[in-house]
């Protein structure tokens, strides 16, 4: 029996949601980071399943890729968290406000 | 005709020798870490992209990837994953002369700073990056360029390891960066599901396939994924909604970097912007298959852009902050050719085209006046700025030529593009647009000639020591400032060029 | 002949040197620029009198020179483009007017010499880069091939005329007059230029002459009876002409923009005579004149320039009777004649219109001329009441002022005489037609009277009678420099009538109408220009009394019974050796008369009354209400802009909300747009 | 019937009989607090500090590498996949094959040259390093 696509589109845009919702309540900059990679991956399930769907492969190179960024912005990222904590004591994403309005 | 017949991949020559100085540079850190010989490094890197710019040069007088009898039309290259065509080489130029600017700025900027050969790769991969996205013609090209530029950038902007502002600045920019780049990857996937296919010829082939035959049954699918595309070009471009980085990234990065993000990076973001939406989704097929024309949401986008961008600047205290501001702006007026293109006229895309060119020499141009100003330590607000024209008198009156220019004053560069931009919008009956960036501009000539007053008619808030004059930054604003000047006479070729690209990119 | 014309633009450009010579290095050139004035003007006199002679030998000149700028929008007739040029038309007309206009500039130059230099005035470079800025600008608007360009030198010409008169500028009344000239003539001038505008936007050409001229295009416009802008073309026609004609009206001082022109004599009586004789005012006529084709599909603008122009003729006559002052009687004059012309060019008589503006710019500088080197007699006293006797001890002087008198006041067989008789006959001939003409008519008829008799006036109360002071007893002798001009100009007064004996030939059939066949292109001429193209456009019917001859004979009989009667009243008034004043006889007329019918008051009353008070409730309205909404929206714009950066609050987290609630706000837009909710 | 309600229905099940026994647990078991029970457990031995403690920098620098690395090796998978079936046909060369993935390999020892050069993959810290970290705080 397959699965129709409508269901991987749904649990795609599932995870895309939690992930949004992670992004806009948890305070935690790693947590941020986890919230965002959901959100990617939500994006990977949509190219591996539209890819068998399509039947081509491009989906699925892109899904490699994807992969590939996401680390490397994970990495970015950590970096960056790394110099927030020792200027700020704190990996809270919302401590930094020394620039508004 | 060239003497030696090149490979057709020789025509990724400018980006292939931004991203050869960038592993050079690393290479030469690896030979010698630590290195602090900023005369090697910042050399280098502005050789290497001079030399980059010299070759788009030579390539667009050449005619590659022109059109017509004397081109040899565009260059498609690893099946059309790639793509060198005049647009590709227009872009690469405003990168790697905003990229050299920057370079010869940072030499004097970046003095003291531990990581000086990282600093400079870092450019220089970005700069590759923004150079490829320039000839990226597939989704997939499309966002590995964008990652390209935007990762180094979020490591610039953080690059102060011990300044909390550029940490403050860092950390904004990535997460709002990771979120818009989550937002596009999920909107390719969105429209790969949608049509199959990620190289934009295919796309577009498949949805006139789709719209002729009726039996296209995604059109939801499509249309947010075109949607969540915008987002991501927002978020490069620095347009509402996803503009807030922009004034904290600004204001707290190295303002070379400042610079290097709001011309370079922005003209990046329109250039795959301009791709995409001309080559991928052709208006008429898009529209019958998603049931709305995609201009409406860049007319929507450009209205608020600018709006929200120069009334926010409008009260800025700290001069970096309002230039941020008046980038977003500046955003808005370039996204008029993309919402202009529902009229079919090259005239309004060309004219965006100009503006991003004009920009890139405008816009650099005064931040590195910022970066002047850091570097003399006189402080970041406009009263600091008081007075500073009986110093330094050439540097403030290239900011006088920059502001004004800014602000769309005739005869400058920035007047010329501003007017094609309007009559673009007149003809292609975007009143509304046009009296926005009428009104706009009237309030943006407000805080520009703030800065022009406080830096020549106020009086200096107490007795200031002699200023120094680095020769990297006054070369550079010297520099911008001439060209900002002289792009007028030069006007007829740079519209010549830029009309014919956007040309090749409608018809 | 051939290439005479290339010389062309040199006529006007050597009083351009002039301008410039005596600007730049007056101050150390001997007669401080007056000098390289007459060269210059003595060439351009030169060149026009080639000009006229080639003309003459039947070619003709029309060149653009240079477009200065050009546009693709299309005109209401549907001309697609409308370029703006500078160009040269020498047609008949404008060579006989650049000769004129080089004669007397050049002749003033001279008298200059004179009449400043001998003078001992100070700031002569000035005076002398006027007058060479003035003949430029005349001479060139003289031979403007389009209306654009005829409207910049008119302009200019304004322009000359504000600074000479206010040449002596640190006297209380010579800058206000100045400024009166300048104000009154640009009211007029905005109708002109409105009238250019409205021109250029219907038929999308602004050029006299040749097929592409938009008085061809208007003609075709009349013919194939369309609308424009609303209404009919004829109206339309008459409306642009109405317009261009209040520049008309300012320039040449008809009524009711005439009240410049008298205060305009606080300027040098040499700068008087240039501009009533031969540049400032008569640049009105000529206009009328260069586009006669264009007003002769009108006939409603016509009858008004007609009518306007008899009556001025009359109503400065009569305020000539009153005036004390030489100068001013003289400047009524000049109103009241070219009120004449007017009345000829409006009754259709275009030979009998340029006749007497040739001959009015003899007889005219004769007598300003004439008048100056009285004032210099006098020890520049103008008061006519302490002259007198002057007629032994100034011979020159006094037969050249009387023979520009006879002409003024149209005695047989002096010049003014054959140019008045002829307006008035074509006058007459079309009023027995045409009541409002009749009108016209009459007024114009009266006024001869009133001309013979302030005419006489001024001449018996200056030369005749007992000196009625010292300094009449013991004048002041006057140089060559100033008697010659007279000689030239009074010779000119007396024959240059000649040039068209109409009543001769029409009772006699002697072919002695030379100025007729001039401007019918009888030598050469540019098609649609001649006085024939001209007649056959007039609407006008004519009639007759009893035969041609008799009514010849009625019109010139009575108007030069008139004629005589006024002078001979002056005669037995003033010709006694201790003239009277009569003014009080006439009572409360005299004071309304001596007052100018209290025109000044009641355009001052204007100003002060009603545009003054409109003025400051607009200033008021702009003060607070425009001010206040400007003031308001920078205040609102500002305090939008503190509210609006208040959405970064600096919070990542807030950031990333706002964002995705725009997206959503914007995928919502669009869903709502794209219908897919629906 | 759907076959999916079958499967919620298990899915349903499945939650529910641990949340229950978790929940009679709670309510059923004694509570007595005791310090020594909320002790850091370290087999046995007397704990030397919280649970919470800080990981030297090293243990993310080195992750960090490894996680990039190791994507990129994902990378190199689609490449061995067309590899034979491009090195038989006749219409890509052996240098077009092999040329992308060469300089990518060169590229990623050149990013693992300068790590090393700058430390990255050191264990212990270099006496800079040290300065560096005091200087930090």
């Amino acid at each position: 029996m397959t699965v129709g696509i409508e269901y991987y589109v749904l649990l795609s845009m599932l995870l895309f949601c939690i992930g949004l919702f992670g992004i806009l309540t948890r305070r935690n900059a790693l947590m941020f980071l986890m919230s965002v990679e959901l959100m990617v991956n939500a994006a990977n399930i949509n190219l591996i399943a539209f890819a068998f769907y399509h039947g081509n492969l491009t989906g699925q190179v892109l899904a490699l890729f994807v992969m590939a960024l996401a680390a490397a912005e994970v990495a970015i990222g950590l970096g960056i968290i790394l110099v927030l904590y020792r200027n700020f004591r704190d990996v809270d994403v919302t401590v930094p406000t020394t620039m508004r309005w | 005709m060239a003497v030696v017949e090149l490979p057709e991949w020789a025509a990724l020559a400018p980006v292939l020798i931004l991203a050869g100085t960038a592993l050079a540079l690393f290479v030469f850190d690896s030979i010698n870490p630590r290195s602090t010989n900023r005369t090697v490094l910042a050399g280098t890197a502005a050789i290497g992209s001079l030399v980059a710019l010299g070759v788009a040069v030579w390539f667009t007088v050449a005619g590659v990837g022109a059109s017509g009898l004397e081109g040899f039309g565009a260059i498609e290259l690893f099946d059309g994953q790639l793509v060198v065509d005049q647009m590709a080489l227009y872009f690469m130029i405003i990168v790697a002369v905003v990229t050299a600017l920057v370079s010869v700025a940072s030499y004097d900027y970046m003095e003291g700073h531990t990581y000086q050969a990282e600093y400079y790769s870092l450019v220089m991969l970005a700069a590759t990056g923004m150079a490829t996205m320039a000839a990226a013609n597939s989704l997939v090209t499309i966002l590995i360029a964008l990652e390209l530029a935007s990762l180094p950038s979020y490591a610039l902007v953080a690059i102060l390891k011990d300044n909390r502002g550029s940490i403050e600045a860092g950390l904004k920019y990535f997460l709002i960066g990771a979120l818009s780049s989550a937002i596009f990857v999920y909107g390719i996937s969105l429209v790969y599901g949608a049509t199959g296919y990620l190289q934009l010829d295919a796309i577009a082939t498949q949805l006139e396939t789709g719209a002729a035959d009726g039996e296209f049954a995604y059109g939801g699918l499509l249309g947010l994924g075109i949607l969540m595309l915008i987002g991501g070009f927002a978020f490069k471009t620095a347009s509402v909604p996803f503009h807030f980085w922009a004034p904290e990234a600004y204001e707290g990065a190295p303002a070379p970097i400042a610079a290097f993000l709001s011309s370079a990076s922005k003209a990046a973001g329109f250039v795959i912007a301009f791709r995409v939406f001309t080559t991928a989704f052709p208006l008429d097929a898009t529209s019958a298959l998603i049931g709305v024309d995609w201009t409406l949401a860049f007319v929507i986008l450009a209205i608020v852009t600018m709006t929200v961008g120069n009334f926010a600047a409008a009260t800025q205290q700290n001069v970096k902050r309002m230039l941020a501001y008046s980038s977003i702006g500046h955003a808005g007026y370039a996204l008029i050719g993309l919402a202009g293109l529902g009229a079919g006229s090259e005239l309004v895309m060309g004219a965006a085209m100009m503006h991003l060119l004009v920009y890139g020499f405008m816009n650099t141009g005064a931040f590195l006046f910022v970066a002047l100003a850091e570097h003399w330590g006189v402080g970041r607000t406009f009263e600091d700025y008081n007075g500073l024209g009986q110093r330094a008198p050439v540097a403030c009156f290239a900011l006088v030529i920059f502001m004004f220019s800014l602000a769309g004053i005739p005869p400058l560069g920035g007047f010329w593009s501003k007017y094609f931009l309007f009559t673009g919008a007149i003809e292609a009956g975007l009143l509304v647009v046009a009296a926005a960036l009428i009104v706009n501009s009237a309030l943006s000539l407000y805080y520009y000639s703030r800065l022009v007053k406080a830096v020549w008619f106020e009086e200096p808030p107490a007795a200031r020591d002699s200023l120094g004059q680095p020769t990297g930054l006054y070369a550079a604003i010297v520099f911008a400032a001439v060209m900002t000047v002289v792009l007028l006479p030069g006007f007829g070729p740079v519209v010549e060029t830029a009309l014919d690209a956007a040309a090749a990119m409608i018809a | 002949m051939e290439g005479v014309f290339d010389f062309a633009p040199a006529i006007a450009v050597f009083p351009l040197v002039a301008f410039v010579i005596a600007l730049a290095f007056g101050k150390h050139l001997p007669k401080k620029g007056a000098i390289p004035g007459i060269l210059a003007t003595g060439g351009s006199l030169l060149l026009s009198a080639l000009m006229l002679v080639a003309v003459s030998s039947g070619e003709v000149y029309h060149e653009t020179l240079y477009e200065w700028a050009a546009g693709d929008a299309t005109s209401a007739t549907g001309v697609e483009g409308i370029a703006f040029t500078f160009g040269i038309l020498i047609d008949p007309l404008a060579a006989l007017m650049l000769v004129i206009v080089s004669l007397v500039a050049f002749l003033v130059h001279v008298f200059s010499l004179g009449y400043m230099n001998a003078e001992g005035e100070t700031g002569l470079p000035r005076y002398y880069a006027g007058l060479g800025l003035f003949t430029f600008s005349m001479l060139a608007f003289v031979y403007a091939d389009n209306l654009l360009m005829a409207f910049m030198f008119f302009e200019l010409v304004g322009l000359c005329s504000f600074l000479l008169i206010g040449f002596w500028f640190r006297t209380k009344s010579a800058p206000s007059a100045a400024k009166k000239a300048f104000l009154v003539t640009r009211f007029g001038d905005y109708f002109f230029l409105i009238g250019v505008v409205a021109i250029a936007a219907t038929f999308g050409t602004l050029q006299f002459a040749g097929d592409e001229s938009f008085v061809a295009a208007a003609q075709t416009a009349i013919d194939d009876g369309g609308t424009l802008f609303g209404f009919d073309a004829q109206t339309w026609v008459t409306i642009t002409g109405l317009l261009v004609l209040g520049g008309v009206l300012g320039k040449s001082a008809q009524f009711p923009l005439h009240t410049w022109l008298p205060d305009a004599m606080e300027g040098p009586t040499t700068v008087s005579a240039l501009i009533h004789a031969a540049t400032m005012v008569a640049a009105g006529v000529y206009l009328v004149a260069r586009m006669f084709g264009y007003y002769a599909l009108s006939p409603t603008t016509l009858a008004i320039i007609a009518f306007v122009g008899g009556f001025t003729a009359l109503f400065a006559a009569t305020m000539g009777v009153v005036k004390d002052d030489i100068k001013q009687v003289l400047a009524y004059s000049t109103i009241s004649q070219y009120g004449y012309m007017m009345l000829g060019l409006g009754v259709g008589g275009y030979v009998a219109g340029v006749f007497h503006l040739m001959n009015h710019a003899f007889f005219k500088a004769l007598l300003f001329l004439g008048a100056g080197s009285v004032i210099v007699l006098m020890h520049h006293e103008q008061d006519m009441w302490k002259m007198g006797g002057l007629k032994d001890k100034a011979p020159v002087t006094y037969y050249t002022f009387l023979a520009g008198a006879l002409a003024l006041a149209g005695i047989i067989p002096f010049s003014g005489f054959w140019s008045k008789d002829e307006i008035l006959y074509d006058a007459f001939i079309v009023g027995l037609e045409e009541p409002v003409i009749m009108a016209a008519y009459a007024m114009g008829l009266a006024a001869v009277f009133f001309t013979g008799f302030y005419t006489f006036r001024m001449v018996f109360l200056t030369f005749h009678g007992e000196p009625r002071s010292e300094a009449a007893e013991d004048p002041h002798p006057v140089g060559w420099s100033i008697k010659a001009p007279l000689i030239v100009l009074g010779v000119l007064a007396v024959v240059a009538g000649a040039a068209n004996l109409a009543p001769v030939y029409k009772l006699t059939g002697l072919e002695l109408t030379f100025l007729e066949s001039w401007l019918d292109g009888e030598y050469g001429a540019i098609e649609g220009l001649t006085y024939g193209a001209y007649g056959e456009l007039l609407a006008y019917e004519t009639g007759v009394v009893g035969t041609e001859q008799l009514t010849v004979m009625i019109a010139a009989g009575l108007s030069l019974l008139l004629a005589f009667s006024g002078a001979g009243v002056a005669w037995k008034l003033y010709n006694v050796p201790e003239p009277v004043v009569y003014r009080d006889r006439l009572g409360r007329v005299g004071d309304v008369i001596e007052a100018n019918y209290y025109q000044d008051e009641y355009q001052v009353w204007l100003a002060e009354g009603v545009t003054l008070p409109l003025a400051r409730a607009a200033d008021r309205f702009d003060q607070t209400a425009i001010d206040g909404a400007v003031d308001g929206v920078s205040t609102a714009s500002l305090f939008g802009s503190d509210r609006l950066k208040r959405i970064q609050t600096g919070i990542v987290t807030n950031y990333a909300a706002l964002l995705v609630t725009g997206f959503i706000v914007l995928l919502l837009v669009l869903g709502y747009a794209g219908g897919w909710f629906l | 019937m759907n076959d999916w309600i079958a499967i919620g229905a298990l899915a349903l099940v499945g939650l529910l009989i641990p949340l229950g026994m978790m929940a009679v647990s709670y309510l059923l078991r004694p509570s007595v607090p005791e310090t020594s029970k909320r002790a850091t457990y370290e087999s046995g031995e007397v704990p030397t500090g919280g649970t919470r403690i800080r990981f030297n920098i090293q243990y993310y620098m080195v992750a960090l590498l490894f996680l990039v690395f190791d994507i990129e090796t994902v990378l190199l998978f689609p490449w061995a996949v067309v590899y034979l079936d491009a090195v038989e046909s006749d219409a890509v060369s052996l240098f077009e094959i092999l040329a992308p993935m060469v300089a990518f390999v060169v590229i990623l020892l050149i990013g693992l040259a300068w790590a090393w050069r700058n430390g990255a993959v050191e264990w212990a810290q270099t006496t800079r390093q040290v300065d560096a970290e005091g200087n930090r705080s």
